[in-house]
């Protein structure tokens, strides 16, 4: 009977679940970079070149820490505002910002090699190879710059819904192609060299009446796991594709707008209803649901030991065995949540909470 | 075996409620026909097309075709539970649409179709995150009950509007233009934070029109993402805009069919050499050319403005004129006037049938229609007669409405036994547009039998005759005035005709006989003395004659224009009492936004009287103030003098005047029946000489503005079925001792 | 926010009882109540027995009850859901008498307003319904009085038109006037305005100057309606003296134009009759056998 | 005194305006749909005079009271124009 707010009855998240720990989770360390990702559902996550692993806030302020020490490298200000989460690679880290700008710096001291302005927001983090650095562009464009000059090399151009998911996908950028997820629900072979479409596949088909039953965005990233990319979209299917004669091997309805991990064998899919699923990666069998995490806006998976991992609103990150999906630790990182996929590297794993807390866990 | 059979009789079983006349009405099978089999499938089909049953099956009982009937439940009751921020009748108007309502049939795929159905009706109303589920009960009697569970999430708001690319105005700025606004202190009441597509293309317009109205001939809009997060709780909007740089005009020409002298074409051109590029000016300049060549009878005429760009950023603007066909009016149609005559109405049309059809004479015919008062709304359409390409019928649509009041009452008191009163004021006295008043009350103050008639349209041209009688007692100590009664006896003639469209001339010549009536103790000296000067009754002839400059856009609660009107007032030589009496007044009234819901207003009154002849100024002829017409949040007719009784006697000049600010009514949706305001009165009267009788100090001579009282406040008035009601809520600012406030005041039948 | 809502369950109430409490209303007079059972019974037994009765009988419920939307609404789905029942008639009846009678406010009949001056307003919506009433179903009991209706209403906007020829003859747009007259002639023959219609073309001709297109009019008046007597409308321009005489030395009265009688208010019941042969007379009051 | 002095009346002009240059296109033998092309659509085209068009121009000036009028019947045979009379000649300047 709100007079005045129109809050209409909440849906709850579920509560958290009592489980016996099986694991015990250590931190390494712990950096704070900046002022986090503030709350316009920015969704930054770190990244790793070599030894050095980045981060960035949304107030323009990058960090690099030594990945296995903890120990800050330089910090940088720019006077940009951070929309799109830290890209490395190749001894280059790149940023963008919300009037459209793209820097990239060096990764050794954090020094300016080259700016420009793509004229719209970056929301995904940029993807390098060894000459071209790749930006996916919230309008539908991807834009490969030269990675050490900064000129442009070729800019490929999608259609863009009228609604689509607040998000970009990252693409993965091969030697001598990129794969590329569109908010139009489209998977894309690009050539590296020319920026042409060398093959296409529509990875969900828009149904419905309105533009909501209509979303089928690519939000996570793409996964290349032993020559075979599966991808998922919102409200479409996850699907298993050979990347060499673009030939869908198989499929399954499942809707996720999160990026996907792999592991003993199975697909792990943060679904869009915040359950955490297993897929047999030959079979596309479903091996095991987890439910219990409704409602609790859970980030992508990430593999680490024997268990699959994700984080949630509260900043809790939960560690499920592979086998059957069962809790086996949980630690809270960052009170604020994180919201970005999260990073795991020779039995680490690099999480960065919303609040700007950068953390490397163990588990024992 | 397609072997086939002789049927004698035809039996129904399991029929509940479908009447039987139904079924033989769909199934095209009576006794003793002879039918094989695929006939009595053909047949069998279309009974289940009817869609009234689950299963159909036949069988033979030697001879007796037994049709076996499975009815599917119809739907008796749906339930709604959970949703309180759209009623359940919403709800089921939306399933309604959806072709499910109590007492169809049921069939299972509408589940499926009720989910989708009401998600529609939530998220047309920005509410994405809402789900629904639904379960059914079977009922007895082969009926369903629907129960439907809804939750209703939260409501999407905007959560971040990010402009790229602009380097001449700051994102700040041109957000200011939006009618989407991120949430903020009001967006509770005006709920600009809920995202809906048609509002972002008018913002976008908006935008657009910022720019190429500013200089920036080659402004594009990119492109523009709106995306909305996960929990479908927060919309972002991107939009990437290529500002281009400040043009200047160059040159403008007119090219095609002069229809109308070019020269007259250019004046009413706004585009000229050297000015900044303004898309906005192309516009109204193109406007401009079509109405001039529309009233020379070019109604289909289609300019189109033709800007060339040059790479030294100036612009060559050409309109290219293509006039049409002179257009003619076939006929004009009148609706809506169930209650006024048509001639009343057609009287006020400028333009004429079978005539050159002019844009200015169909618009302005609505706004003198609209003047008259008789209507809420005009409305004029021109369209096209099917057939011809040269000829169109005009149609006026109008709501009528009550102008004017009407009150009766019926009381009794001990001394002066039955109170009768009833005053009708209609201006549109049974829709013949003649305006009548009538007043018959006899009650302790006022005895009144008063009678006028006017017909504003005594000739085709407007100029209006009319004439009044009347016989009134009043005993003004009632009127919180000073304490004397006057008997006055009269009647007379009044004639008025428009100079212009705007102007109009009035002149009227009245006989009055007025005797006025003192009692010992209460009536004070200053009466007393100038009934001594002057003798008590006097029988005067009076000539009235008042200008009116009336360029207000609507008759009841104007929103644009202004209005004078000065009156004068003469007690002609040869009366008992020669005086003069003039007033002028004034209001002014401006929009503050393009759909004029807030307006600002400014109203002056001023009043100045004295005598011509030998006599003294009549003191019953003296201007008041205060009240709801002129000084509001005091008493009525209670600023200025007072006699030796203390009682207001008012003065010779009248000075008031007052702003008001105008906002639309809240928690209303017609808004044409009501107008609320914030205002600031002003005002008094003086008297140049006072009476030799007065009292010091209750009468000082002179204007002295440093008297003028000032009040603020809130007023409201409501045209209701039987006349305009309007209050006002008034603090005194600056009231002295011995001034009578009174905080809230009413009154039926005059608005502000 | 439900404590408003009436949280009562319907009880499960037999479709019988239900049609005789709601026909035991209609007797009262009572047609909320009357409309509620009628409604409660559609909804509860919508293709039960009563079912195409009940239907119209909510119509003239409503038709009673002063709605008229919600009446046009009934007959209409009645029309739409039984298209070849026997009392379609009825359902076209009643649905243009609610159009006819919308306007009509009772104040109005006893006051001196001519209604031929005016917006016949939703009236003119019966003249659909009853156009089919009368050409689908001409042998159907309320043809005849549809039919007067619709000539009514067809002399009403002849009047209309005379009217306002008249207006514009005073107005010196003599074109306008003529033009109005020939609208008359051409669309309204049999109407009781044709003569006066004639009257005022040869009027306009004659200002106009057109001796012969006058001159022609003339013999069709005289031919068809030699005992037609014309009075010119063009009074020319009123002045100052005779406003301030009061137009007493100017005979300023109009000729009458001829305005139909209006009609009679009110609907017949819904026709039972053939009704309780379907309910083998249950209902049926003794003394109606 | 005639009428009220000062009265602001408003100009009433009525039926098809009609110029030399309109009637100089006409020729004989042209179809209805060419004449009306030329002259615009007739506004009186009385009931009983078949296939007789009359352009009729009259105004009433509402400052001085002054008339203007000016006409052109036009008469067609089985679809075709054959005559005319009226204010104007073809070719001619005005009667």
């Amino acid at each position: 009977c709100g007079f005045w707010g129109d809050d209409g009855e909440e849906i709850k998240p579920s509560p958290l679940v009592s489980f016996d720990a099986e694991k015990k989770v250590d931190v390494l360390w712990s950096v704070s970079v900046g002022s986090g990702a503030g709350n316009k559902f920015n969704q930054f996550q770190p990244a790793i070149d070599g030894e050095m692993i980045f981060a960035a806030d949304k107030d323009g302020t990058v960090v690099a820490v030594n990945r296995t020490s903890g120990k800050k490298l330089w910090q940088v200000e720019l006077e940009i505002a951070i929309v799109g989460g830290v890209g490395a690679g190749f001894g280059k880290v790149a940023v963008a910002g919300e009037e459209g700008e793209v820097i990239v710096l060096s990764a050794e001291d954090g020094s300016e090699l080259w700016r420009d302005n793509v004229r719209t927001e970056v929301t995904a983090a940029a993807q390098f190879n060894r000459d071209i650095a790749v930006f996916q562009l919230i309008n539908g464009k991807v834009i490969a710059f030269d990675a050490s000059t900064g000129s442009r090399a070729w800019t490929y151009d999608s259609q863009v819904p009228r609604l689509t998911l607040r998000g970009t996908s990252s693409p993965i950028v091969a030697s001598d192609v990129t794969f590329a997820g569109f908010a139009s629900g489209k998977l894309v072979a690009l050539d590296n060299a020319k920026g042409t479409a060398i093959w296409e596949n529509r990875v969900a088909l828009p149904q419905g009446r309105s533009e909501l039953e209509r979303m089928v965005d690519i939000d996570g990233r793409p996964l290349l796991v032993d020559g075979m990319l599966y991808v998922t979209s919102y409200q479409g299917r996850l699907v298993a594709i050979n990347p060499f004669r673009a030939q869908v091997v198989w499929a399954q309805d499942v809707s996720s707008y999160r990026s996907l991990a792999a592991g003993f064998g199975n697909i792990y899919v943060s679904e869009e209803d915040d359950a955490v699923q297993a897929f047999d990666r030959s079979s596309s069998a479903s091996v095991w649901r987890q439910a219990k995490l409704e409602n609790r806006e859970i980030s992508a998976p990430a593999v680490l030991d024997s268990t699959v991992a994700v984080a949630d609103y509260e900043g809790y990150i939960h560690f499920m065995s592979q086998t059957d999906g069962r809790f086996v630790a949980r630690y809270q990182v960052d009170s604020s949540g994180v919201y970005g996929d999260m990073i795991s590297k020779d039995d680490v794993l690099y999480v960065l909470g919303n609040s700007g807390r950068l953390a490397a866990l163990q588990l024992q | 075996n397609n072997s086939s059979f002789e049927i004698q009789d035809i039996r129904l079983e399991g029929l509940q409620r479908v009447s039987p006349g139904l079924v033989f009405r769909n199934f095209p099978i009576t006794a003793g026909d002879q039918v094989s089999s695929a006939a009595l499938a053909k047949a069998t089909r279309k009974l289940f097309k009817t869609g009234y049953f689950d299963d159909v099956k036949l069988s033979r009982d030697n001879g007796v075709l037994v049709l076996k009937l499975l009815e599917r439940p119809s739907v008796s009751l749906i339930r709604i539970e959970g949703n309180d921020v759209i009623e359940t009748e919403m709800l089921l108007e939306g399933l309604k649409q959806g072709g499910l309502q109590e007492g169809d049939v049921f069939k299972r795929a509408t589940l499926e179709s009720i989910k989708q159905d009401l998600v529609r009706v939530y998220a047309s109303q920005g509410r994405y995150g809402a789900s629904v589920t639904t379960d059914v009960e079977t009922l007895p009697g082969n009926r369903v009950a629907l129960n439907i569970d809804v939750a209703e999430g939260q409501i999407a708001t905007i959560q971040h509007i990010n402009i790229v690319g602009n380097t001449v105005y700051t994102d700040e700025e041109l957000k200011e233009l939006f009618s989407l606004k991120l949430p903020h202190f009001w967006s509770f009441y005006k709920k600009d934070d809920r995202y809906a597509r048609q509002k972002l293309s008018g913002d976008l317009e908006k935008l657009r029109s910022y720019y190429l109205d500013s200089g920036y001939a080659n402004f594009s809009i990119d492109s523009t993402q709106v995306s909305i997060t996960p929990d479908k709780k927060n919309i972002f909007i991107t939009v990437n805009v290529t500002e281009g740089e400040k043009h200047t005009i160059r040159a403008v020409d007119i090219a095609g069919e002069m229809v109308v002298p070019e020269n007259q074409l250019m004046e009413t051109v706004r585009v000229e050499e050297g000015q900044t590029f303004s898309r906005k000016l192309i516009v109204e300049s193109q406007d401009a050319l079509a109405t001039t060549i529309g009233n020379a009878g070019y109604m289909f005429a289609n300019i189109s403005p033709v800007p060339e760009v040059h790479d030294d950023n100036t612009v060559t603007v050409k309109f290219f004129l293509d006039p049409g066909k002179r257009t003619y009016v076939r006929r004009i149609n009148i609706s809506g006037n169930t209650r006024t005559a048509d001639d009343v109405i057609r009287q006020h049309l400028k333009q004429m049938e079978s005539a050159v059809a002019s844009n200015e004479m169909i618009e302005q015919s609505k706004v003198r229609l609209e003047k008259t008062g008789y209507f809420k709304s005009v409305n004029v359409e021109t369209t096209s007669v099917p057939g011809s390409d040269d000829l169109v019928d005009v149609s006026y649509v109008v709501e009528e409405q009550q102008s004017g009041s009407f009150s009766a009452s019926l009381g009794f008191s001990q001394n002066s036994g039955i109170i009768l009163g009833f005053n009708l004021q209609q201006d549109n006295f049974l829709g013949t547009g003649k305006k009548v008043g009538v007043g018959i009350s006899n009650s302790d103050t006022l005895t009144e039998y008063s009678y006028s008639y006017v017909d504003p349209y005594y000739t085709v041209d407007g100029v209006s005759r009319g004439f009044s009688l009347y016989y009134r007692e009043r005993d003004f100590d009632e009127d919180n005035t000073s304490a004397f009664s006057t008997d006055e006896i009269g009647g007379g003639v009044n004639f008025g005709y428009p100079i212009d469209d705007y102007q109009r001339l009035n002149f009227g010549l009245n006989l009055e006989q007025v005797s006025i009536n003192t009692n010992a103790t209460e009536t004070p000296a200053e009466i007393n003395q100038y009934i001594a000067d002057e003798g008590n009754d006097y029988f005067n002839m009076i000539l009235r004659s008042t200008w009116t400059d009336n360029h207000l856009n609507r008759g009841f609660f104007p929103t644009k224009g202004y209005s004078h009107t000065a009156s004068l007032e003469l007690g002609l030589p040869g009366s008992d009492l020669s005086y003069y009496k003039a007033s002028f007044n004034t209001k002014y009234y401006r929009p503050l936004d393009d759909n004029r819901n807030w307006v600002l207003s400014l109203r002056g009154r001023f009043g100045y009287g004295g005598e011509l002849g030998g006599n003294e100024y009549p003191f019953y002829k003296h201007f008041f103030a205060g009240g709801l017409k002129t000084v509001r949040g005091f008493e009525q007719n209670s600023l200025g003098p007072r006699d030796s009784k203390n009682d207001p006697f008012g003065g010779d000049v009248l000075i008031t005047g007052g702003a008001e600010f105008i906002f639309p009514t809240p928690f209303v949706k017609d808004q044409s029946g009501w107008r609320t305001l914030l205002f600031v009165d002003a005002g008094n009267v003086f008297d140049t000489q006072c009476s030799s009788a007065s009292i010091a100090g209750n009468c000082e001579e002179g204007i002295k503005l440093d008297e003028l009282r000032y009040s603020a406040g809130f007023g409201l008035s409501w045209l209701t079925p039987i006349g305009p009601l309007s209050f006002a809520i008034a603090a005194p600012l600056n009231d002295k001792s011995g001034d009578e406030t009174e905080v809230f005041q009413f009154a039926l039948g005059q608005t502000f | 926010c439900s404590w408003f809502e009436d949280l009562q369950e319907y009880p499960d109430v037999p479709e019988q009882q239900l049609y005789q409490e709601a026909m035991k209303a209609m007797e009262e007079v009572n047609y909320d109540l009357a409309i509620e059972k009628l409604q409660l019974l559609e909804a509860r037994y919508p293709f039960g027995r009563f079912s195409e009765q009940t239907q119209l009988e909510l119509i003239y419920a409503y038709f009673k009850n002063y709605e008229p939307e919600a009446a046009r609404a009934a007959a209409d789905r009645f029309i739409r859901l039984h298209p070849n029942h026997d009392n379609i008639d009825y359902a076209y009846y009643l649905k243009g008498l609610t159009a006819f009678e919308q306007d009509i406010s009772w104040i109005t009949q006893y006051l001196p307003i001519d209604e031929t001056q005016r917006d016949p307003g939703a009236a003119l919506d019966s003249f659909e319904s009853f156009s089919t009433l009368v050409n689908r179903y001409p042998e159907s009991q309320y043809a005849p009085d549809s039919y007067k209706r619709m000539v009514y209403l067809k002399n009403r906007l002849a009047a209309y038109e005379v009217h306002v020829a008249r207006y514009y003859i005073q107005r010196e747009a003599f074109v306008a006037a003529a033009n109005r007259g020939r609208y008359v002639i051409e669309n309204m023959q049999e109407t009781p305005a044709v003569p006066d219609a004639l009257a005022v073309m040869i009027e306009a001709y004659t200002h106009l100057g057109q001796q012969d297109l006058a001159a022609d009019t003339q013999s069709v008046l005289s031919q068809n309606y030699p005992e037609y007597q014309y009075t010119p409308v063009y009074k020319g321009e009123k002045t100052l003296f005779d406003a301030a005489t009061f137009d007493l030395f100017s005979d300023n009265k109009e000729p009458p134009v001829t305005t139909p009688v209006r009609m009679s208010q009110g609907a017949p019941e819904p026709d039972r009759s053939m009704f309780s042969k379907l309910t083998f007379g249950v209902f049926d009051d003794e003394d109606e056998k | 005194c005639s009428g009220f002095p000062g009265v602001y009346k408003i100009d009433i002009p009525q039926g098809n305006v009609v110029t030399q240059d309109m009637v100089d296109k006409l020729r004989p033998g042209m179809t209805e749909s060419q004449v009306r092309f030329i002259m615009g659509s007739p506004l009186i085209t009385d009931t009983f005079h078949e296939g007789r068009w009359d352009y009729l121009y009259s105004k009433k000036s509402g400052s001085d009271g002054s008339y203007v009028r000016e006409r052109i019947s036009l008469y067609f045979t089985d679809g075709k124009l054959n005559a005319l009379n009226g204010d104007f000649r073809p070719g001619g300047g005005r009667s």
